[in-house]
């Protein structure tokens, strides 16, 4: 290929991912025509240990991983560590994302939920224990809630900018793997888990989302809807890849890897279940890579 | 025989000089047992290394979480903002799983392990045995995807309140994982014990059932508990069938049907998720990791010690 | 002066025949119960998987895509694996086991010893996995690279070779040693030529044991953190690897989300269990072989 | 099972009659005829005849590897624990053929208490050894197992010895103690025969004479097979003996007329000891 | 090392005088001097005082379990592979105490072959077996190998029925050619004395007569000790006879002195048969 970075030529040796779990399927596809397409000898491994985890091992003395996905911005004290270790991170938005509101096939009932029911159904101080207390109608059968844990970026975009940092219900059932939530609710009757877009439509058959009514009423998670001034705007969120600029410098194929990155988020986002983003910024990512590209030559 | 031409040869003077010559041998024969002990006691640093590896971590564990909270604690969520680390959720998951198994394989393993020492003819023994022995061999990861992809949708027909991950699926596959251990073990306590005992009890008129229910079962009690205990500590440890079958989740309860995390599913969460160094959250990997070593270790000798009797029985 | 009342006897008698009967019963049924459930594993493993075993599952490199997904790199990664294993174990199990047997005198260093190989092999896969993250991984700054996969493997199936090999040693007949020093050879000598090549058949079928525990142990790599997508393969023992049990773990799990997962768990599982009965009929073919020679 | 209770009346007749008309010929318990018997191949015993009379010592003798354990063996069908084992030919245990598909064996090892040539205890207390054969036929009562031990031991002449010690391990007696324990234990189920193979031959000779002297005690109301490789033994404390060679039985006889003025050549030449 | 050329040395000096002057007293191989030995606290051995000549046989006899064996293995030290053993006294071998600590016992058992009870060839070829002990010390070539192997085999009376299945492993043979092979393998190296543990009660008479006509064809070139039950052996086939009972020496003198006409009471009960 001839779009990839620009001295690509047979370029070897490792790139390191590790981080979000939303992110994984759409870095793991990036990843895998990347070493079909563009370098055969070089290594690209995924992980998914979460946004959290994920920067745990990527903030490491003398460098952790090269690149730390995420559903989230990167956080004050994270960045302060970076600081404090001497890694340069740069943030490089990939896709957008909206957290989907997932309920059983069977679950006929909550097909559309007002925002603040959603909250609710997740707050510990609403109280909600039975789908009846939710709303009148709804079978008087306890809700069974999931999420994923607190490694995830997901959760933590949830409880902090949909739930405003209040305790969550005590039963959630939280989970490290997405495989397991999707698990857990295509096989429970009563219930309701959340996660990014991507996870639901690949499992359309198996999961139904839930319709929010964020005051105007019900919309459909969608790559139409999940826009950052989309219908579905609230519970859009953008997903990042960050990259240790300092192993960009010292590994010629994680620029490459990151360049490649950049220039095919868009298709990839698209075959993945992530919203796409206008061109134009992803190839503003694109031309600061290659920037650092030219200086890491210059150097040479 | 002739004296002439058998001392052509001088064997013996060939050998005289090459012993004046090479001397290696005797050097070989000093280093080698030195070098030998040396090969053995690394054998043992690993039992040393694994106990200074968890204990030094654990300390510093301890160092933020008490004593008391961790062992008593009944509310476990290492990941959230408020961290709690009881270990009690997960010692009821590891008890209530092995539990399980054992409840499965006790009672069959024993029972097929009668029956091929007492019951079977030696060929059909001898093609049974080796297909036993099949069933000990598959890998723990097989039995997982079996437990998880099979026999937990399989329960959920019978049980609807059963959870997609449960505690129930796994210790029962884990029980039969367990029975070819249980079985083998007890065949092997049960056939030394001396014929001269069977024959002393049929000649009385009892049965095969009462020869071995009231003679031989006695006779060879501590083998069979032995193999017993083995498989409790076995239970203990097993990691992957649980880590797959039972989900994650870290309630304290003893009801079956739900998601439960045992000791070793713990760990494979905890580093498979984050495993960045010298957070309370890292330390507490190997608090659980020294509990479970204990709890095995414990169980490995009292086996030791009571197969050791056993041994010098009669 | 009679106790034993024969008329009561001879009503019991029928009664404890069948109930020795129904126990036999209930004792073959047990036994079975285990090979019922073999079978059903090994039916729905091959139902599942064998349509997915072909040329290309086996050669390809791992995707995301089902269909595209190979698994040739976890088999690499199993041998190279393997290559590390197999030395390491040989040469530390079979120089304890000499130690042991031929050199240690019988005292409270050799139970020590002894014990603790014992209590080495009851201790949990996943300890050793903690073991070689924290001295491997971490410690010697490898990273989860074959050679400490290789390492931690190897320490994890150790026992398993020292135990078969001092049984071998031991069923060496001690007339073979006395003819060697009769004949004036040295203490070595005498292993090396005379007691080695004897126990060696046995010593064999310890390690092809215990390697074939190593091809199907799953979660001390688990804990070492194999990545679940490395799409390249190993070329040293200084790569990054999979191996076919990683393999199907993450399949496994995965499989709530793409269903043919499932079927590549199984297919992959297949081509496992095939590996291991392969190792095993050697082991059993090198035990027949060589039983009871003397 | 009928058949046993009625064999067991039959044999009471049978004893009243004898104590009322002693110079009658005497009850036969086992009638033995033309058994054959092969390990596999290897045939161990070759058409034997021979019929054991009640309340009788009847002593076998032979070299080794004559068989002689191999017949006492089938006589309660103990030998067909071996599997390759093969019979041809009856043997009569008080008029029904023990070979029968609906004989019991069960039943019939009941009736027949063995001893074995070392002594065999289980590892349990000596008094749930002697307890041992009441209970697995149904006896539970404290009361009455308490009487059978006693009774068995006293039979065996070791009641003195152990009465002290009922609850300890039977392991921590003295081999002939043993013994006489597993004697007293096949005493306990009031037996029909006994048969014992070898039965001091792993004793020292105090304690043989203890048994031996036993011996003369039990065939008051016990009909007992005894093999025994010793002569001395033999024409001690036997009515009849029978000599095995090779599988076949050579002679039987009244013991005294064997060792005194046998028929045969090979028997003579067995008790002055030229071969065996 | 020196040591033993020294003794060598003498030896062929030895030889010499010998065959010049074939009435002298003959050398003295073994000179053992007030031999104790104790397995843990059992005495097998009890002040035993043995001379042992060159180029003759000398026989130990004795009841079972009276010390032969053990004292076979002491000569050669063989004996202290049981980790129990101690010694007390002198074993000289040609003038110097084996048990010194300057002594090297891989010497010592390079110059003193030894076949034992059971045949016990390695499991390897017939070849193999023989140049095992060459090996061991060094020698390597082929073409000398080859030489040592048929002089040994040779030596040993077994050429020719295995001159063509050299390669072929040793376990193939019959328990006589093992044990003729044993002794062609101690003979490879050369020995000065050869030690024989009964090496013939484990064949048939045809094989045993083989190896005691080896025995006697070896005496020419090798000093000899040889423990044997067989009493008809000993008076066959050696010079002098030891022997043993519970561990002491009661008598040892000429073989045909001994079994005609022997000083001690305990030797003639032995000898006629009154015991053991
Ligand atoms: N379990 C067996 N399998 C095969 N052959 C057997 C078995 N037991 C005994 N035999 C053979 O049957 C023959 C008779 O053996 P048996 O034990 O009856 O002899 P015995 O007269 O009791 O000898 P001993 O005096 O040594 O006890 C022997 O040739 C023996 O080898
Ligand atoms: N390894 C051993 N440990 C302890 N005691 C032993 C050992 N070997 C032999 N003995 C004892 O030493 C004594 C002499 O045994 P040894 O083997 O020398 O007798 P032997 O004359 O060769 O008898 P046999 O004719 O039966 O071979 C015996 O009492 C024996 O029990
Ligand atoms: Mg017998
Ligand atoms: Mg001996
Ligand atoms: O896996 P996350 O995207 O939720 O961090």
């Amino acid at each position: 290929g001839n779009d990839g970075g620009g001295e690509g030529e047979g370029l070897e040796g490792s790139v390191v991912i590790d981080g979000s779990g939303t992110v994984y399927p759409l870095m793991s596809r990036l990843a895998e025509d990347y070493m079909i397409n563009e370098q055969e000898n070089v290594s690209v491994e995924v992980s998914r240990s979460g946004t959290s985890a994920g920067f745990k091992k990527f903030l490491v003395e003398g460098g952790g991983t090269d690149f730390n996905n995420a559903s989230r911005h990167i956080k004050e004290e994270e960045l302060a560590e970076a600081e404090k270790l001497g890694i340069n991170v740069k943030e490089l938005k990939a896709a957008l994302d909206g957290i989907t509101i997932v309920v059983n096939k069977e679950n006929d009932w909550a097909t559309e939920l007002t925002q603040q029911e959603v909250i609710d159904i997740f707050l510990a101080s609403a109280n909600k224990k039975n789908w009846s207390d939710v709303r009148e109608g709804f079978p008087n059968e306890p809700i069974q809630t999931y999420g994923p844990n607190e490694n995830h970026g997901t959760y933590e975009f949830f409880w902090e900018t949909i739930i405003g940092e209040q305790d969550l219900v005590d039963n959630i059932n939280l989970q490290q793997d997405y495989a397991t939530l999707v698990d857990l609710v295509t096989k429970q009757k009563n219930a309701i888990g959340f996660f990014g877009y991507g996870y639901y439509e690949s499992n359309k058959d198996k999961l139904n989302a839930v319709k929010i009514d964020f005051g105007d009423g019900p919309v459909e998670p969608s790559l139409d809807t999940i826009k950052e001034d989309g219908a579905y705007a609230p519970f859009t969120r953008p997903v990042f890849t960050y990259l240790n600029e300092g192993m960009a410098k010292e590994k010629p194929q994680v620029l490459d890897f990151a360049i490649y990155a950049m220039k095919n988020a868009g298709t990839a986002a698209q075959e993945t279940g992530f919203a796409p983003l206008p061109e134009e910024e992803l190839q503003s990512s694109v031309d600061y890579l290659e920037g650092l590209n030219e200086t890491n030559e210059t150097k040479e | 025989m002739e004296n002439g031409q058998g001392r052509d040869l001088k064997v013996r003077e060939m050998i005289q000089q090459n012993k004046n010559t090479v001397n290696v041998t005797s050097v070989t024969e000093t280093i080698m047992p030195k070098f030998l002990l040396v090969v053995a006691i690394i054998s043992i640093l690993t039992t040393i290394g694994i106990l200074i590896t968890l204990l030094t971590e654990t300390v510093y564990f301890f160092r933020d979480v008490s004593f008391i909270e961790f062992f008593t604690g009944t509310e476990l969520s290492p990941l959230g903002t408020n961290a709690k680390f009881g270990i009690l959720p997960l010692v009821t998951g590891t008890v209530i799983s092995s539990t399980i198994a054992m409840l499965v394989a006790i009672p069959i393993g024993l029972m097929s392990a009668i029956y091929l020492s007492e019951y079977a003819s030696e060929r059909v023994r001898r093609t049974l045995k080796p297909l036993l022995e099949i069933l000990a061999g598959i890998p723990t990861i097989v039995y997982g995807f079996f437990a998880f992809t099979f026999v937990t949708p399989l329960l959920r027909t019978f049980i609807p309140g059963l959870e997609p991950t449960n505690i129930l699926s796994p210790g029962l596959v884990m029980g039969v994982m367990i029975i070819p251990m249980i079985a083998s073990l007890s065949e092997d306590a049960m056939s030394s014990v001396p014929n001269a005992m069977r024959e002393g009890a049929l000649a009385l008129g009892a049965t095969k059932l009462e020869t071995t229910w009231r003679v031989v079962i006695p006779a060879a009690m501590s083998g069979i508990v032995a193999s017993f205990v083995l498989g409790i500590s076995r239970a203990i440890g097993e990691t992957m069938i649980v880590t797959i079958a039972s989900g994650s989740s870290k309630n304290f309860t003893f009801d079956v049907t739900q998601s439960m995390q045992t000791m070793t599913a713990y760990i494979v969460e905890v580093t498979g998720g984050e495993a960045a160094a010298g957070s309370t959250l890292y330390y507490s990997l190997y608090a659980v990791a020294m509990t479970l070593f204990v709890f095995t270790l414990i169980m490995n000798l009292i086996a030791q010690y009571i197969s050791k009797r056993f041994r010098e029985g009669y | 002066m009679k106790y034993v009342d024969t008329a009561q006897v001879q009503k019991n008698m029928n009664g404890r025949l069948l109930t020795n009967r129904l126990m036999k019963v209930l004792f073959l049924i047990s036994t079975l119960l285990g090979l019922i459930v073999l079978i059903v594993l090994f039916y729905r493993v091959l139902a599942d998987g064998l349509g997915w075993i072909n040329l290309d599952f086996l050669t390809n490199k791992l995707s995301t895509d089902a269909e595209r997904a190979g698994i040739m790199g976890a088999i690499l990664g199993t041998l190279w694996l393997m290559l590390v294993v197999a030395p390491v174990t040989m040469f530390l199990g079979i120089g304890t086991a000499i130690y042991l047997e031929e050199y240690a005198k019988k005292g409270r260093f050799q139970s020590f010893i002894q014990t603790n190989i014992a209590n080495l092999a009851g201790v949990p896969s996943i300890v050793f996995g903690i073991l070689g993250l924290t001295v491997f991984v971490r410690g010697m700054g490898l990273g989860n690279i074959v050679l400490a996969g290789g390492l931690t493997m190897a320490l994890l199936v150790l026992p398993v070779v020292v135990v078969a090999s001092q049984e071998a040693l031991r069923a060496v007949p001690q007339f073979l040693r006395e003819a060697s020093y009769g004949m004036g050879a040295t203490k070595w000598q005498t292993i090396k030529k005379v007691v080695l090549p004897a126990a060696i058949p046995g010593i064999l079928t310890g390690i092809i044991l215990a390697l074939s525990r190593a091809v199907g142990e799953t979660a001390p790599l688990v804990v070492i953190g194999i990545p679940a997508l490395l799409i390249p393969f190993p070329d040293t023992i200084f790569d990054k690897f999979t191996v076919l049990p990683m393999q199907i773990y993450y399949w496994t799990i995965d499989s709530a989300l793409v269903a043919e997962y499932a079927n590549l768990a199984a297919a992959t599982i297949v081509v496992l269990l095939v590996v291991l009965l392969i190792m095993n009929s050697i082991a059993v073919i090198i035990r027949n072989k060589f039983q009871k020679r003397y | 099972m009928a058949v046993l209770t009625e064999n067991k009346q039959e044999k009471k007749q049978g004893k009243n009659q004898n104590t009322e008309s002693s110079n009658n010929e005497k009850k036969i318990v086992y009638d033995t005829k033309n058994l054959n018997l092969w390990y596999g191949d290897d045939q161990a015993l070759k058409e034997i005849n021979l019929q054991i009379a009640e309340n009788e010592v009847t002593a076998i003798i032979g070299p080794s590897g004559c068989g002689k354990s191999t017949y006492l063996k089938t006589l309660n069908r103990m030998v067909e624990l071996i599997p390759v084992v093969r019979t041809s030919g009856e043997i009569l245990y008080r008029g029904k053929n023990i070979f029968d598909k609906s004989f019991k064996v069960e039943a019939l090892r009941t009736n027949v208490g063995m001893v074995f040539q070392k002594p065999n205890p289980f590892p349990k207390s000596i008094y749930d050894n002697i307890a041992y054969g009441p209970r697995v036929h149904g006896i539970r009562d404290k009361k009455i197992l308490d009487e059978i031990v006693e009774k068995s031991l006293r039979g065996a002449a070791i009641w003195n010895e152990v009465k002290d010690r009922l609850k300890e391990n039977a392991y921590g007696m003295s081999g002939g103690q043993q013994q006489r324990l597993c004697i007293a234990r096949c005493l306990a189920i009031e037996p029909d025969v006994i048969l014992m193979d070898e039965p001091t031959s792993a004793l020292d000779p105090i304690s043989t004479l203890k048994v031996e002297e036993l011996i003369q005690e039990l065939k008051k109301n016990y009909s007992i097979i005894i093999v025994t490789h010793n002569m001395q033994q033999a024409a001690r404390i036997s009515d009849k003996t029978a000599f095995f060679l090779s599988g076949e039985v050579i002679e039987f006889t009244n013991t005294s007329k064997m060792f005194s003025n046998p028929d045969k050549k090979e028997t003579e030449d067995y008790i002055t000891g030229r071969f065996g």
